[in-house]
């Protein structure tokens, strides 16, 4: 259709008030999606934003697409009736940390596994923000919420390892503060095919801020984060404090690095989104700070089978091979007789 | 050999039982086609109690078939059994105290060896006392099958599996019903297997024959064909009829159906006989649970298509947030729930009428869906129709109450002819100038369903409440009250859509049976004998469960007493008493098996005489 | 500067409102915490509408908290107000229709700017017609607060943050309150920041002082001690005495609590106030969803101790198969249902009665659980105290109904005296010898409660049907319903442990209002009002959903009508119609906030004028 | 306790007919478990098992211990319930690749981050046994049940690979054919501090046959199976066709070794279960037949706290620091007035 390409970015607000705190993480979230739709080339209305319930789940509100704001923990199957019913939508499911690994972990699961196509943007922020600051199930080991007065004793579960673990075919992380990384990461995603799973590091100002301040400041994020491309190597650090990531046997090890250092030379790991098992990818996700740089951008792209196509495929040969079925069919197969 | 005696009976009921691995409802299934295809009417009763395979033997791994045929129309199992073939020590001691007096007892004579009888608990040999109060004939099945195929290249393992044939071929002699269908159907079970087939046709005709010879036997019965409606029959048992309700409302709706279901007993047929109507344009989506599944038929539904979950109790408590959802929202989706017992994980396998206040009260708030309930098993392809139609009028979430009985016993069905079925198109509207999401239809109060793809509709809803006009998000409490209002209003007002109930028998007088769901049959079955007793005794059986029929409180307002037999505790007699204030009085028979028209037939006559 | 008038009053509603921001509900509780030390009788309702921040300024982010304080005893927040805080121009449209014509409105005046004006959706300055309608105070809070604070060494984005304490200070002068409870508080809460404190301890003088000097407010206002029971007293919220209650529960019946909860609105203080009770013994533990709660806390159960959930209408739905487990297995469980608006989503910060049928009729089959509700915050205690009582007794499930209102609003509550409270510690079934997992108390009903680590006990039980005798798993057909009727009289026959209702008013007559949960205070009020206008009507009050006190039935044949007011589309009515078959008529109010007693004072007059 | 060492496998017998079918792969699992337990030397009556529903799910009902039957999928949050109860029991959890898996998938991940002290055994017949034949989430793609008559097209779970990114302490694969592996991994499990996942491959005779044949026969199980061992090079393979696997830099190659060569001197992986981070074990779960030999054994153990021990601990400090409280400090706390 010629004339989507006309879209701005203005044509995605919707008419309703945006209502998070001011300063929460969600705003620039919203603002690069909202940025980024034109440039998708699909029509409005094609595109459909799906949710449970958090903060982050108001975000279909915002959005001039259509939108199903659902019930808690179990966007994935909406999303996966809507997509498996038309093929051609452009779906979006925005979740939260809690929305999408407390209540709704198992949908994730096997949403992820079965390869439906939809981009599943997951908020991190650690926190349950909507119900007003209990812990949440990526909250940090020690965390003090309002159900948590003794500190949290659960160990976090990682998002992206959890992804991987259920057999996603593309997971990423990204920053609520860097829209030029967002935005990569989410035309990406939107270019998968299949189920695409980004983690979104999002701050919640009112009950968890700073959370992420290490790598939302632009200042230490050079040293904090280290961004991952497609076949360059394991790289990070500003100027005088690079490093680099070697692996052997499955072992990890940071590198010191001059600026003039040549990485392949020094043995660095090359990045491969692409491995065939998820278990590299396991090792990237698993880095922790401070210890290890914080992986950020595409931890894995590999192609496989989408549900939905195969499950249209299986209809169109069945129809092929058995002829389309009639109402007569239906009703008038197997052992009939006659009354006169 | 002397020629035997065939004497004409009108009604005969007789069940196959063995253990889980005897083949039975293969057996019975057979048997039923065959008297369908006689022109007898036909009602059958499976009964599969354990759902592990238990040790061969024991009373756990007893599996029956039970059919029931006449030559009236009849559509009730019956409570007692004229003639029972027990394969073995388990089955007999499991079935024969449903057997009438000097009823007739085929057992398998060669497993009836002291382990066999140890495993059915038998303290003594059982057949010594049986002989004095039934007819029992003891055949040798084991051996005379094995004698019979002693030339095919079989083991005997194999050559045993045969046995159920052969019981399947005397009772083809006995009650004089030919051969054609099974031998078909063997043929094309066995099509590829040429030793096998021959085996099983070879041991078919050696029971058939063994009927002619047995001198134990020195009578056939003849039951003519049922004064039947003309017109194309086939046999059907309640869940298959379920599947093709749902592929037809795909094809009279013009709207792919979307099924979203997780397995569960006793409803896993109908996701298990839909995957296979690929070709009919019917997708199915095993989810991961049963609240996936919901969600994906509501994902379906917002999507434009026909949205469609089946489960059974456990399953549809688990689906109710979602169900609330769709309430809200007020999307269409049809729910299938086949009742099984409960409560928890309860009988799994046996019958009850066991969830019509949980479809009506199951969700947080008032949440009003209409509710339905077949009342035979070819009715489920009805009532399932009635309920995509309802739900896409009125854009809302409809459940029908099926129920393990309805889903696996099976009747002859008169196929409906393709011109009668009403075809109603879904039309999505596609008008952006005219679209408000919660504008409503000022007769129907439903809103327009305009699903993604439609340009210039793009809007956005959820569970949080609504204004009543746009549709947005809205707190107000007065709007609350309103909306409150209107969603009742909407589901209340479908009373104009369904039919006015017919009453069965006079319009006033001393009783009143009401019914529900399957206990259709028996229930005519004894308001018929209490007829034929002399006994003035009305009844009206409900599909409609919510609203109900505009006129059903006229009628109960015409009878003295009212008696709701049900197979729960009391659930619709509790909603007659509320909506109506009539003293209706619960008649429960909770015991995981179809109403027993005996049973009823009593409660009946105890009545009756107690006013006189 | 001539001495202000002081008047004496009996009864002052307020309200406090503003930006969610801007600190009301702090203000709120002060006042009422000072209140009730000087002995009025207070009752509160908050209310905040919007679960996000919305922006500042706009109709959505208002937030206001209301008190009603008397010289009499009271218990109803009152529909309207005497005086209304509006720290903004929202504020001020979101209330201004509750006010009294001619109350008082106190406007910070400088909030009114045209971009404040613009964002609360005026379109023009609405003060020139209020002016006319009622004594608007106008003052410049945010001025007079900077000026105030004009030597404290703070940003002004920090002095603006006291501008609620002025508006605090202000209202303690205009009704004669002390200021040290708030000194105190104050205190308390900054001490550690030594400028803040200050800054807030000048704000108050400085608005106490403004309504000295003040000449628009000419008048202030005594409203003396209420006359209430001897005894000590707190202030407490519903949540908060549930809390106590569950805490108190473990050490009456010395057995630990474990509560299995996940946050939702707004039961989530239940937990989160637990959480902090470790030193009582308390685990609390945070699950992945509301079915692992539920798995949790009847986990617990059978491990011996006292499991506990508490949730809200969806999550509670979420819980129900596995409550129908616990019923099945006859485990001692409290669910506690803090009910909020529905269906689905809903209105979750709202009050609404919305779960009855739901805590009754929400579980596949017929699964009896007794259903109890408190009338009051302080009442949830007690309430919550009878409900393990009888779980454990009666080794069932049981649903506490509490609901926003009751959960968020605070009353003076008389503390119990330790004493008086009943110690009822758990016994375990110890004995080997006499052990049979169903053999029940032949009284109770209940089965005995061997948890593992019991030597000689060793027991497995399940969701499947149980033999009477034995509790092994079976699926016999007459097994199955005298199970089904002894769950049934188990809780019927908990009827002799629950006392007979008392009847406000004569005991029979022309009308009568039943009323349930957090009604009580407001249908008390409108029987008062109606009685000294000379109207007859009586009121009984349920606190025992199911079942319900043995003398309910009798108590409402002796009235020609029967009214039940609820926060539902009528709930209790249903129940009482269908079990009684009495013509009760529903009285429904489904608004999100509590029941109004002006509104109900109408209907009594308009059934009493009609009858007349 | 010392009686209990005097009791033996019957003692764990129940009176209750076992009811699975003859051949079931459950019985010779049922039959490890009555054996070990003796050894174990845990008084009956502090033993609880628990389970959802399946045949598998039927397990408690023979055990002569404590147990509990509970509902589809939520086992893990009764035996949750169960051991912050009491944390002296020896809780067993019973499940099933679709019980565990399908529709309790999310309580297992919770359960396994959060690592509450219990054996989890997941029978993995890769198809549902109780409802007779329809398709899990293990089952291979393209597998014909009952609901997928055409073959399945989700893409299928490994539920070794998903409890890593799930968290699990502790994660082992064994064999139902295998008596001596199975009792040597379970009593590894018993003897783990946290949550112990064992996935045990199991036939169902009737509606999944011959699903593990490689591996559960013992002909062919050499050269299918790898038996991980802690500290020992990655070899198997029957003799003369010995081979050993190489990892480097996340890729894993496979080597051909004769039956004398030293398997550290040609570079072989040495197993270590106790990595710290989930990387490498997720290497080894994910590798698949035939390119690949199954590893079998403990993928990954090492320790972490405990979350009924630090629950406990919580409490014990708070009673340490507030003191014991009574129902006086209950009630009396906060603001009171007393009027007289
Ligand atoms: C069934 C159910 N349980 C609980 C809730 C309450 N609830 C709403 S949002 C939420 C957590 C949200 O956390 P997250 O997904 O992290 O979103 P955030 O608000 O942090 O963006 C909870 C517990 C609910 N709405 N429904
Ligand atoms: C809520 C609910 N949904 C569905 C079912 C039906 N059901 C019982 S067991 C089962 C699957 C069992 O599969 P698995 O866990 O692999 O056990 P197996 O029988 O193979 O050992 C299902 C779907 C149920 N009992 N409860
Ligand atoms: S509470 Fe936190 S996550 Fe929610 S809107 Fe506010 S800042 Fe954002
Ligand atoms: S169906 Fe399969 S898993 Fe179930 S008992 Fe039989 S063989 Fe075992
Ligand atoms: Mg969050
Ligand atoms: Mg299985």
């Amino acid at each position: 259709m010629a004339e989507t390409i006309q879209l701005t970015r203005k044509d995605f607000v919707s008419d309703q008030d945006v209502r998070w705190c001011p300063g929460c993480g969600d705003y620039a979230i919203l603002s690069s999606i909202q940025k980024l739709m034109p440039e998708l080339g699909v029509p409005k209305e094609d595109i459909l934003f799906i949710s449970g319930i958090g903060c982050s789940s108001r975000f279909p509100y915002y959005m001039n697409t259509y939108g199903f704001h659902t019930v808690h923990g179990r966007a994935p199957a909406f999303a996966s009736g809507a997509i498996v019913s038309n093929p051609d939508l452009s779906v979006w499911l925005i979740t939260g940390d809690g929305d999408g690994l407390s209540i709704g972990g198992n949908h994730l699961l096997h949403t992820l596994r079965r390869n439906l196509n939809m981009q599943i943007l997951l908020f991190n922020n650690r926190i349950y923000g909507l119900t007003k600051g209990q812990y949440s199930p990526t909250s940090k080991e020690g965390t003090k919420a309002k159900t948590t007065p003794d500190g949290s004793i659960d160990h976090p579960v990682c998002p992206a390892t959890f992804a991987l673990g259920s057999g996603a075919t593309f997971v990423a992380r990204t920053v609520d503060t860097d829209l030029k990384h967002m935005s990569m990461v989410f035309k990406r995603a939107a270019e998968h095919p299949g189920a695409a799973f980004v983690e979104i590091f999002q701050n919640c100002v009112i009950f968890n801020d700073k959370e992420w301040e290490e790598i939302e400041d632009k200042k230490t994020r050079p040293d904090a984060a280290l961004k991952l491309e497609h076949g360059e190597p394991l790289v990070w650090g500003s100027s005088g404090n690079r490093k680099g990531i070697k692996m052997r046997n499955g072992i990890v090890s940071v590198i010191e690095l001059s600026d003039d250092d040549d990485p392949a030379e020094k043995g660095i790991r090359i990045h491969d989104e692409r491995m065939p098992t998820p278990g590299y990818a396991t090792i990237l996700s698993s880095l922790t700070r401070p210890d290890y740089p914080m992986p950020i951008g595409v931890l894995r792209a590999v192609e496989s089978s989408v549900y939905e196509d195969d499950l249209i495929g299986q209809i169109d040969a069945a129809k092929e091979q058995r002829g389309e079925g009639t109402l007569e069919d239906l009703l008038y197969s197997g052992d009939t007789w006659t009354v006169e | 050999m002397a020629t035997k005696r065939v004497e004409e009976v009108n009604d005969i009921t007789i069940r196959f039982s063995g253990d889980s691995g005897d083949g039975m409802q293969l057996t019975g299934m057979n048997f039923t086609e065959t008297t369908a295809l006689v022109g007898n009417d036909v009602s059958t009763l499976p009964d599969y109690p354990a759902e592990i395979r238990a040790p061969a033997g024991t009373l756990a791994g007893v599996s029956g078939f039970q059919v029931h045929f006449s030559s009236r129309p009849s559509h009730a199992p019956s409570d007692y059994l004229d003639a029972l073939v027990a394969m073995n020590p388990a089955a007999l001691k499991n079935n024969i105290g449903d057997v009438l007096p000097n009823g007739l007892v085929i057992i398998n004579s060669d497993s009836f060896k002291k382990a066999n009888l140890v495993k059915a608990e038998y303290l003594e040999d059982p057949l010594p006392d049986l002989r004095e109060r039934f007819q029992v004939i003891e055949i040798a099945i084991t051996k005379l099958t094995r004698e019979a195929l002693k030339d095919i290249d079989l083991s005997s393992k194999e050559k045993d599996r045969c046995k159920n044939i052969f019981a399947l071929g005397l009772t083809y002699w006995l009650y004089n019903r030919p051969m054609e269908f099974t031998q078909t159907w063997l043929n094309q079970k066995f099509g590829k297997n040429q030793a096998v087939l021959e085996a099983n046709l070879t041991t078919l005709n050696a029971g058939y024959f063994l009927g002619e010879t047995l001198e134990a036997l020195p009578v056939s019965y003849v039951i003519h064909k049922a004064k039947i409606e003309p017109g194309t029959y086939r046999n059907i048992m309640g869940n298959q009829a379920t599947a093709m309700g749902i592929a037809a409302a795909g094809h009279l709706m013009e709207c792919d159906v979307v099924l979203g279901a997780y397995p569960i007993t006793p409803a896993t047929d109908i996701l298990q006989e839909l995957a296979k109507y690929k070709h009919f344009g019917v997708k199915t989506f095993q989810a991961e649970d049963e609240i996936a599944a919901a969600g994906i038929a509501v994902g379906a539904s917002f999507a434009g298509k026909l949205g469609v979950c089946t489960t059974s109790g456990p399953g549809y408590v688990l689906k109710q947030e979602i169900v609330n959802l769709a309430v809200m929202t007020e999307l269409p989706l049809v729910l299938i729930d086949v009742q099984r017992g409960g409560p928890s994980t309860g009988l799994p396998t046996k019958v009850e009428q066991s969830d019509l206040l949980l479809a009506l009260y199951g969700r947080n708030s008032d949440s009003p869906m209409p509710v339905l309930a077949p009342s035979s098993p070819g009715d489920c392809f009805t009532i399932v129709l009635e309920a995509f139609r309802l739900a896409v009028k009125y854009m809302t979430p409809v459940t029908v109450l099926s129920d393990g009985y309805l889903a696996n016993s099976s009747e002859p069905w008169k196929l409906p002819e393709i011109e009668s079925l009403v075809r109603a198109p879904v039309k999505h509207h596609k008008d952006a100038e005219t679209f408000s999401p919660y504008k409503r239809d000022p007769e129907t109060l439903a809103r327009p369903w305009a699903p993604p793809g439609t340009a210039g509709c793009e809007h956005r809803i959820g569970g949080i409440e609504k204004d009543y006009e746009t549709g947005d998000v809205s707190y107000d409490n007065n709007n609350h009250h309103k909306m409150m209002e209107v969603r009742a209003a909407k589901i209340a007002g479908m009373v104009r859509d369904i039919p006015d109930l017919e009453i069965n028998g006079p319009e006033s007088g001393k009783l009143l049976i009401v019914g529900w769901g399957n206990t259709e049959g028996a229930i005519n079955e004894a308001i018929k004998e209490a007829r034929e007793e002399g006994m003035e005794v009305s009844s009206i059986h409900l599909r409609h469960l919510n609203p109900f029929p505009a006129n059903l409180g006229e009628i109960l307002k015409g009878f003295e007493r009212i008696v709701v037999p049900e197979l729960n505790m009391g659930q619709l007699v509790h909603l007659l008493r509320s909506e109506f204030l009539v003293p209706a009085e619960r008649y429960s028979k909770v015991a995981g098996r179809p109403l027993r028209v005996h049973e009823l037939l009593k409660h009946i006559t105890d009545i009756l005489k107690d006013e006189a």
